[in-house]
């Protein structure tokens, strides 16, 4: 069974590294659709990492709705607003490609010191265990009004998704 | 609201007839014919190319080499040459041609024959690989046609 | 030695599964490819395809060799990297839900507790797939059918979950062989005519199917999304459609028609693959039929449809369910 | 010592991810790009949520249930970011955050 370990562990790092390539494309892409489908592959590779802390149920969530419902309507976002190549450019021009790695090294490092420091101690004992049935019981009863208020943002961002896009629309028409 | 379901209704049980339709299409015998393996009757009524007609009693062509056709056909596609003979009354036809690549199919020559020689033939594969082969030689084909 | 020992029956597992899902894409395009010419042939008073063995039947292996041999143009303008990446992102996600569907009690190749989201979750990546080829090929007809294909598959994926929850909530389990083995008595189409005719509607626009096969509307937009592909490249994507057809039926036969269950045949908990796959290819039949019956929709009809029709009645048969399953 | 069953490598990843979106976000010059760039500060967020709660916390509900707001946040956000990048885009006939100047659209 230890060989079931080292593969688990190979795909670990392959998940990791699809993470990080994924990034990587998005950021320095110049292309914006190079850069969702970046987003699409880093996505797939967190959901392979839910899937290493126990949560299959959480990588499927991942993959539906981050790769089936938030990159499609980015890529739409992409489409129908056509970015002009300049502007594309100017993404990798100037002084702030520098400046913009050198705060973000900045703070890397900060936080992996801080994470090198900090001590986290295991839970002592644990109640419940990773079943949907234990989330689901947990979301109906517990974290009950934090699922209402979910519903209602997602409710409001329809409405004002439909508002935003049509208001241009009618005013065109006059 | 009340439209609302009706046309649910109405357009769901149209829908279901369409199904019908085409479910009885589909157990009904097919109606297209393997072309090259069979081949349908034609109609006499089509009007294809012109053909010499036999004659019934002597077996050959009633042509008599008048050039009334040759005369009368508008793109002039049609060539009638005929030879006077020792022995046999009037000129015997010796060259019927008709340009297949500029007859118009208008029938001018079959309407002027003062015989009623010519007629229209059923060919319809009308198929070639070379200008040449719609280069028809009538009397050739009405031997041909024994 | 010991290694192996322990490692050869899940590895054997592993590559039996492989294979079959493998024979079973291919296998289901070959079939669905001329049962579909043969139909929509004897649909419209004619043969369909005759020449090539029996009544036509080594028609789409001739078919396969033709596109196999055929050149993959890449147009100039295209963007190569995902134009080539689109059919392959389209192709391959189609094989992890195979896995999880229960063909019999014991054809499975895993069961897993969340095996209907599995499903849902890599049938989401085939719309990305069409988004990404339409948009590479840097095409108007491409890009149109893209767009199609992305408001439509968004918006019928809406009533379609809608639907599979209802029945989800009677059998509280996201196991396809749970919920298989629960409809032992009833199926469920009798239990829930409603989602099971919501499901119907909203697995023919997920498919990209006549009368909603919008994103490759051949009048309109010559071939839609895939107008610029060809050879092996526009056979994946063939490929791909015809699995995803099996995948949704598969889960229409799953949740609605009882899974294997059948008239008992010797060794059933194999043999009920036979009856498994008779109910799929019954509701592909539906599918042929209803795409050489019905003209193509309009896209604000099939707009309206979704979200004026089949939303509210799938959140009304939810309601209802809910109610019932408290109740009872 | 398997990777994978460390905590410390997943809150590095997490980091990276944030680090990411945040070079993302301060080098990309549409709007689009910054949306994505979003995205992923909010995995790294979700990450770190999943890492506790597989790791330190008692209860193991809790961890997945805030990755799943999350996502549905991510989700809501999106669509609004997109339909006013769309609106942008009428108005300005571009997405380039330095044209966007009036307060009123």
């Amino acid at each position: 069974m230890i060989v079931f370990k080292y593969i688990a562990e190979v795909l670990f790092y392959a998940f990791m590294i699809l993470t990080f390539m994924g990034g990587f494309m998005a950021v320095r892409s110049r292309l914006l659709m190079h850069a969702v489908l970046g987003l699409a592959v880093s996505l797939l590779g967190v959901a392979g990492l839910y899937f290493y802390l126990g949560s299959p149920f959480l990588a499927m969530m991942q993959v539906l709705i981050y790769v089936g419902a938030v990159c499609i309507m980015i890529v739409m976002g992409v489409m129908l607003g056509n970015t002009p190549d300049q502007l594309a450019y100017k993404n990798f021009e100037g002084r702030n490609t520098i400046l913009a790695a050198f705060a973000c090294a900045l703070g890397f490092v900060a936080l992996y010191v801080a994470i090198g420091q900090a001590k986290f101690a295991p839970a002592a004992e644990k109640v419940g265990d990773m079943s949907i049935r234990f989330i689901g019981e947990s979301l109906l009863f517990q974290y009950c009004l934090a699922f209402e208020l979910i519903s209602v943002i997602l409710l409001t961002a329809i409405v004002g998704a439909i508002i935003l896009a049509r208001g241009g629309r009618e005013e065109e028409a006059k | 609201m009340k439209s609302y379901f009706s046309e649910l209704i109405t357009g769901g049980w149209s829908l279901i007839l369409g199904l019908k339709v085409t479910i009885k299409a589909m157990f009904s015998p097919i109606v297209t014919v393997q072309y090259p393996r069979e081949k349908i009757e034609i109609t006499p009524n089509y009007r294809g190319h012109i053909d010499l007609v036999k004659d019934a009693e002597t077996g050959a062509h009633k042509c008599i080499s008048c050039g009334s056709c040759m005369r009368e056909c508008p793109s002039g596609c049609i060539v009638v040459e005929g030879e006077k003979r020792e022995g046999v009354k009037g000129k015997v036809l010796t060259v019927f041609t008709l340009d297949f690549t500029k007859c118009s199919l208008c029938g001018a020559c079959v309407e002027v024959c003062p015989t009623k020689a010519l007629d229209y033939s059923n060919e319809y594969e009308l198929a070639g690989y070379a200008r040449s082969d719609f280069h028809y030689d009538i009397l050739k084909r009405l031997e041909e046609r024994e | 030695m010991e290694i192996l020992h322990s490692i050869l029956p899940e590895l054997i597992r592993i590559i039996v599964c492989a294979v079959c899902g493998a024979v079973i894409v291919f296998g289901n395009a070959l079939v669905m490819g001329y049962a579909e010419r043969k139909l929509a042939g004897h649909i419209m008073l004619r043969p369909g395809p005759m020449e090539v063995g029996f009544h036509g039947v080594l028609q789409l292996i001739i078919d396969g060799l033709k596109l196999m041999g055929k050149q993959l143009v890449v147009p100039q303008q295209a963007n190569k990297p995902l134009y080539m990446l689109a059919p392959i992102l389209s192709f391959a996600p189609v094989f992890v839900p195979l896995l999880v569907i229960p063909f019999s009690d014991k054809l499975q190749g895993f069961d897993i507790n969340i095996g209907l989201l599995i499903i849902l979750a890599f049938a989401s990546i085939n719309v990305l797939a069409i988004l990404v080829g339409g948009w590479s090929s840097n095409n108007k007809y491409s890009l149109f059918g893209a767009f199609r294909s992305v408001a439509q598959n968004v918006a019928y994926e809406i009533p379609m979950l809608i639907s599979l929850l209802a029945v989800v909530f009677m059998t509280n389990t996201f196991s396809l062989k749970e919920i298989a083995a629960a409809q032992s008595p009833v199926w469920f189409v009798i239990v829930q005519p409603v989602a099971f005719l919501i499901y119907i509607v909203a697995m023919v626009a997920e498919t990209n199917r006549a009368p909603f096969d919008l994103p490759e509307a051949e009048s309109e937009l010559t071939a839609g999304f895939h107008t610029e592909y060809s050879g092996m490249a526009f056979s994946l994507f063939m490929l791909a459609e015809y699995a995803n057809m099996f995948i949704v039926c598969s889960v229409a036969t799953v949740f609605f028609l009882g899974g294997s269950s059948g008239i008992p045949l010797p060794y059933f908990e194999y043999s009920g693959a036979v009856w498994f796959l008779v109910k799929v290819y019954a509701l592909m039949f539906f599918l042929v039929w209803i795409r050489w019956t019905y003209p193509r929709t309009r896209f604000d009809q099939l707009m309206n449809f979704c979200w004026k029709y089949m939303i509210p009645f799938s959140l009304v048969n939810l309601l209802i369910t809910v109610v019932m399953v408290k109740l009872i | 010592m398997m990777i994978s069953a460390n905590l410390n490598t997943y809150l590095i990843i997490a980091v990276i991810l944030l680090i990411i979106g945040l070079y993302g976000m301060l080098q990309h010059r549409s709007l689009i790009g910054m949306l994505i760039s979003s995205e992923f500060i909010l995995n790294g967020a979700g990450l770190n949520f999943m890492a506790f709660n597989r790791f330190v916390a008692p209860n193991p509900a809790v961890g997945q249930i805030y990755t799943l707001f999350i996502m549905g946040i991510a989700a809501a956000e999106a669509a609004i970011v997109i339909s006013i990048i769309i609106a942008v885009y009428r108005k300005y006939g571009s997405e380039d955050p330095e044209r966007v100047q009036d307060m009123k659209l």
